[in-house]
């Protein structure tokens, strides 16, 4: 057990991963001598050579392009996109390729990669360093979509992801990198050590793939939620003291629909929180579902707080972010309907 | 300073158009045997000129001249003859099959079948090209069965890939034939990927990545190229330029001023421009570049120049955009034709021979058919259980899946 | 006035465009002497000439760059995509470019373009000729996204399409090219001359985007669709005999709440159809909507029938597509419920 | 056959890492005055050595000489100078408000003023240019009014982009600057679609496309060249060398065997190597493009050799990935100081005006910086109203959007 940062867990996974499997090989833009623009492949390629972590041209269509080639090959390709607003460019070989593979080839090659990629806002970053593209991902079948909110869970699932057959998806809330943050950009930075989420096991463990986990329990409304957005519901309901339930997705596809049902059963209520753009978000599919799965135990409509319909700005970034005041009136709403 | 004239956008077009004469000055030949072989690890810098030339070893009379003969037996070339010649009965017969109703869809690689089945020799077991849906020569030269390929394009029961891919889009693993992606340009990348893997995994397997010349316009060209030219893998990049891109002539992908084998000079990697219908010079430039692979010497770019015969597929009517009789004024010629005679004028082959092994092939294609056929075509006789559409998305079929299959009641 | 297929009155919209405005231009993979492989664009190469109707590089993401470039100039583009399918290299250039000009400029330059392209399935087409991407381009806030279901109305949301100063994807069912389709491969195809949507006026005229248009009225059940899906439904109505009020939503972004909201409130239930895979489709930010806008109304959650959450396959093309059969059931569950 | 070898990757590495002495023995640098000035209509296959070799004027006496010296006259000259130290200054002035907190990031061209000044020069008004994050030089050059500039950077409410940006990434059509993207290389494409059009509509104005050496590996310099080639439009495209990208060396981008310029050769596209310290060289071969492109005569690419020689950007380290005094080093030289020289052996300027200059830009800067303050930095005092987010997304702001203004209730 060490106090990690969110940072040092998903360092150490990848450590931990090419410790005991040869075929893990971890690249991206500036990756391999400096470690990685947030420092998440720190010492790795000092530690297992140029040949096993390496800096890539700035090409996410072939660093994801090359990544296939080398999971079809057999390898188990860790490939970091610098900034997820940058991995469009190579969305067309995550979703013809990467995803479609073992399919369209009845199971003889498939890509077993992982993509990383920091994601969200709160950084002053602005349209091109602050974007929530999951969505994007979850309607693309063959892919798996994983985004954690803590050290704990970084390192466990990034395993997961590794060891996984399928290509996953890995968003890193790059505002959670170096500490928890509720959404309060006024208060004092807090760092991980403070958070009993930042205790990591040393060596080898899992959090699987489409396990869910409750973060806060209550009876009053269910919050569905994930990465920063754990944070920033927990915070709104300590500060409206709404007896909301919080669950922290983790994975997104595969989806732990039973947890999502039982609390909803439960409380009859629900709010789902992200910080992607409302518009076939991927509230809209949690909303879908909800109301699918719990129809006739909805005391209210489903409502959903997130990123407007707009591109993320900079210097309207805190009236942008869905922080806990609104989210906080999103609660008090849902308990009054 | 003057004032400055209008200025206009340049379209390239085609010297002919259907009903005008055909026209291939523009299409850069040298004579056979003219451009030397150099050493596998030259300095790519010594060699630019290759992507300006072109090497040829069958000369007009169907000799083998120059320092690319190579060291191909008669056995050897009569194998190779009969591989493109069964290449081209195969595709006779999907064609028919498709006319048939059997299938939806078929491309034929007719004209160009010395590239891949050359390709294919220069190659060793456990390789891995990365086709398009052009190289099914790769899979009959390396001897995979038809029958096989037959079952995929009739999406039928035994079709290992349950009917879920456009015929012809074959994968054959154990062959060394990667899954053919309908997207263009894909997996020219995946080939530089594999290439690295095998070189970072101490291996001695390498790869071979095709494209054609419309698809180089594609942005996974360049991604390839750059990754080869950073790592230097072991990989041969493979340009087939068959002069069409469906509709659009080889200039609307920058072919009307440049060459596509200079492609590689801004990455530093060595080039060939390769007479693509004459199978020894595929061999002797593949053989060239697989050594240069196995050599860690890195990757090598090769521009195949050749015609597509045919039209582009079953969906495509050429007649439209080009003249009909085009193919027959192709200075490069039938590849098939030119092996015969090459192989005659050594003395190793007869027109009697060839007529046998004509018929031969035919009959090889038509037992497979009818093999084939006896397990299903696409609207007749068994297929692919609706179950099987759930399946392999994931290795494990999760609960989302199991739902929708239950859902459709299979 | 004249009867005119998808295809002709499609044609007829640039060719009416490219008439009165000389800053309309046409482009994309064998658009320019061939007329496209769907034969869009036939003819209009030779009526306008080369530099304002051409082919274009294998390149979609070139072929959008350039379009974006085009229109930031001050010309009117309209591109073709071969295929929906084939659109994901050029998917950075329409997110990050083509939906962020205008507001990251401050208004100074913006992409007055349209980018077509055939989507759907039906055609045997397989994994690379089906696709329905339609929600992955309304999660993108700068995009406007529409899909027209018939001649009449694809004349006039081409033309408005691209009168509009904002980027528009507009999307072709192919399957609807030469006659509309109930889902029935097994009856024979039907041209367009026998529907009454396929009277289409001579010259100019439009159809707004962000207005849907009722299909079928009705008191049991609100189905939203839009595309092939239509001519489904309409299938599934009469085969069934279910009352159900059949919406066509035509422009996907914007979206016609008013529509929407107004004939849920009236049936009480309402069913989603779509063509695209289920997770993440444009179909769960409806389901959302509905749920958020007419929750006391609603008798029954709502439904969604779309393509399975898998690649598209060729063979089991017809139990993949989501026919009349399966549209059917699901609208006699919803009258169940 | 032999047995092959284990295969191996090759990773470059720069020649040099911190503690290590610098070496640019690799960079290929000519003689001042080496290379001819072909005419404007010169066949690309000709000059393609010009890739491999280096445009210089000025030589290390500060005389200039050779071909491209060209006619830029004393005033202009010291214009030039002026504009490098007024765009060093208002770079220093911006770290400076960073550090203090006005701002959240900042980038600078230290080290590379020449290129985007002397470009700019080259050009015209009507012209665009679609520029990265470095080309601030294009628009001080242009003299657009610094305090609009930093109106953007501090996010005020005089920002004409109302903070929606991050920091240098503006937009000024007047001056002939598109808006710049935080994404690499998307704005290439721009730049030859922008002049396709301008070729459609039989105008005379041309464009300028940027991209940085690192960016070039990215797909869409690929679609740029691709069209460029095909299309032929007026458009010059530049590469900006500066050795680094963050902290990857340019061998990564493929600079390792390979030179840029040569990326231009598979495409028939003429291509210029250029000293991008070099106020005169610069000026001489984009006024050489330029002329080129209203010409009608097409598309030219030009490397821009030069160093970056302060941080990446104010998130940055180099101390971390490399020697701390590389610059010093570099052979090309600090192009202020330079081009200062050569205005003194002309008997055109002196130390004391020099230094005269550098206090009256930096009092420019001073002024300019102070008024911008007014209207209210990053955090503190006035800044664009939070309505302003929901605008300009559409051109007409759609239903969903105000319900969502209203919610936020702005
Ligand atoms: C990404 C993508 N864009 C467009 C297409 C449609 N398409 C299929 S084949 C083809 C022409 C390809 O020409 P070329 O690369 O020269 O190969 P050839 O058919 O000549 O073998 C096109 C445009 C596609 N399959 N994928
Ligand atoms: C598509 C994309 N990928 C990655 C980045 C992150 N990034 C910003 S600047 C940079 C380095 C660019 O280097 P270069 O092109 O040489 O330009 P320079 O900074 O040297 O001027 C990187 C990787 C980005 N902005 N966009
Ligand atoms: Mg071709
Ligand atoms: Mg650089």
């Amino acid at each position: 057990m060490a106090r990690m940062s969110m940072v040092e867990a998903i360092r150490d996974a990848m450590d931990c991963k090419m410790a005991e499997d040869e075929r893990v090989v971890v690249f991206g833009e500036d990756v391999g001598y400096f470690g990685g623009v947030f420092r998440c492949t720190d010492g790795l390629q000092r530690k297992y050579g140029k040949s096993r972590c390496f800096d890539a041209p700035i090409n996410e269509s072939g660093i994801v392009g090359v990544a296939i080639g080398m999971g079809a090959y057999g390898l188990r390709p860790v490939a970091e996109i610098q900034f997820a607003d940058y991995v469009y460019p190579g969305y067309d070989q995550i979703v013809s390729e990467a995803a479609r593979l073992r399919y369209r080839s009845g199971g003889e090659f498939f890509a077993p990669i992982v993509i990383r990629m920091p994601c969200g806002g709160g950084i002053y970053g602005g349209q091109t360093h602050s974007q929530s593209p999951e969505a994007l991902f979850t309607h693309v079948s063959g892919l798996k979509t994983v985004i954690p909110s803590n050290p704990y869970d970084a390192k466990g699932l990034l395993i997961a992801s590794i060891e996984d057959d399928d290509p996953v998806i890995f968003l890193e809330p790059k505002r959670l990198y170096n500490g928890p943050f509720s959404g309060h950009p006024d208060q004092p930075a807090v760092p991980w050590a403070k958070h009993p989420l930042s205790e990591v096991p040393a060596g080898r463990y899992i959090v699987p793939l489409g396990k869910a986990a409750v973060r806060r329990e209550g009876k009053g409304v269910t919050v569905l939620c994930y990465g920063t957005m754990t944070h920033v519901a927990e915070a709104a309901a300590e500060e409206t003291g709404v007896d909301a339930e919080i669950i922290d997705l983790r994975s997104l596809l595969p989806l732990d629909v039973d947890a999502i049902q039982a609390s909803v059963e439960k409380t009859g209520r629900c709010l789902i929180v992200h910080e992607a753009t409302l518009t076939s978000g991927f509230g809209a599919e949690l909303a879908a579902q909800v109301t699918e799965r719990c129809f006739y135990a909805l005391e209210a409509p489903v409502e959903r707080v997130a990123g407007w319909d707009t591109p993320y700005p900079v210097s309207e970034e805190w009236d942008y972010f869905p922080g806990p005041a609104r989210v906080g009136r999103a609660l008090v709403k849902a308990m009054e309907t | 300073m003057t004032s400055a004239p209008r200025l206009s956008l340049h379209v390239p077009e085609p010297t002919v158009r259907p009903g005008g004469k055909p026209d291939f000055s523009h299409v850069g030949i040298a004579e056979a045997g003219e451009v030397p072989r150099p050493p596998i690890d030259v300095n790519p810098s010594e060699i630019r000129d290759f992507a300006y030339t072109m090497i040829r070893v069958l000369d007009d009379n169907g000799d083998a001249v120059g320092a690319w003969v190579g060291a191909l037996t008669p056995d050897d070339l009569r194998k190779g003859l009969r591989d493109m010649m069964l290449t081209r009965a195969f595709d006779a017969r999907m064609l028919l099959s498709q006319r048939q109703g059997k299938t939806s869809f078929y491309i034929q690689s007719l004209g160009e079948e010395a590239i891949a089945t050359a390709h294919r020799k220069a190659l060793k077991p456990g390789d891995m090209c990365f086709p398009t849906y052009r190289q099914q020569g790769l899979l009959i030269a390396y001897g995979w069965p038809i029958v096989d390929m037959m079952c995929q394009i009739f999406a039928n029961e035994q079709d290992r890939l349950k009917g879920r891919q456009l015929p012809g889009l074959y994968s054959a693993k154990e062959a060394g034939f990667f899954t053919v992606s309908g997207n263009l340009g894909t997996q020219y990348p995946h080939a530089v990927g594999w290439a690295m893997a095998s070189a970072i995994s101490g291996d001695t397997r390498i790869a071979s990545g095709w494209i054609g010349e419309g698809a180089t316009a594609e942005s996974d060209f360049h991604s390839a190229l750059v990754f080869a030219s950073v790592y230097r893998p072991p990989v041969i990049l493979n340009v087939v330029n068959n002069q069409w891109a469906i509709s659009s002539y080889q200039g609307i992908a920058g072919g009307e001023s440049a060459k596509f084998a200079a492609r590689a000079h801004g990455f530093a990697i060595p080039s060939l421009r390769v007479d693509g219908n004459d199978y020894l010079a595929v061999y002797a430039a593949s053989l060239w570049a697989a050594e240069r692979a196995r050599a860690n010497l890195g990757p090598t770019l090769i521009e195949w120049v050749t015609y597509r015969a045919g039209a582009h597929s079953t969906s495509d009517d050429p007649s439209k955009y080009r003249p009909k009789d085009e193919w027959a004024a192709w200075p490069l010629g039938d590849p098939i034709e030119r092996l015969k005679i090459h192989l005659i004028r050594i003395g190793a082959w007869s027109e009697e021979r060839h007529k046998q092994m004509q018929a031969e092939v035919e009959a090889e294609v038509l037992e497979a058919a009818k093999e084939a056929e006896s397990h299903g075509t696409l609207h007749d006789g068994p297929k692919p259980s609706a179950a099987t559409m759930f399946e392999q998305v994931y290795k494990d079929m999760p609960r989302h899946l199991r739902e929708q299959r239950q859902q459709l009641g299979v």
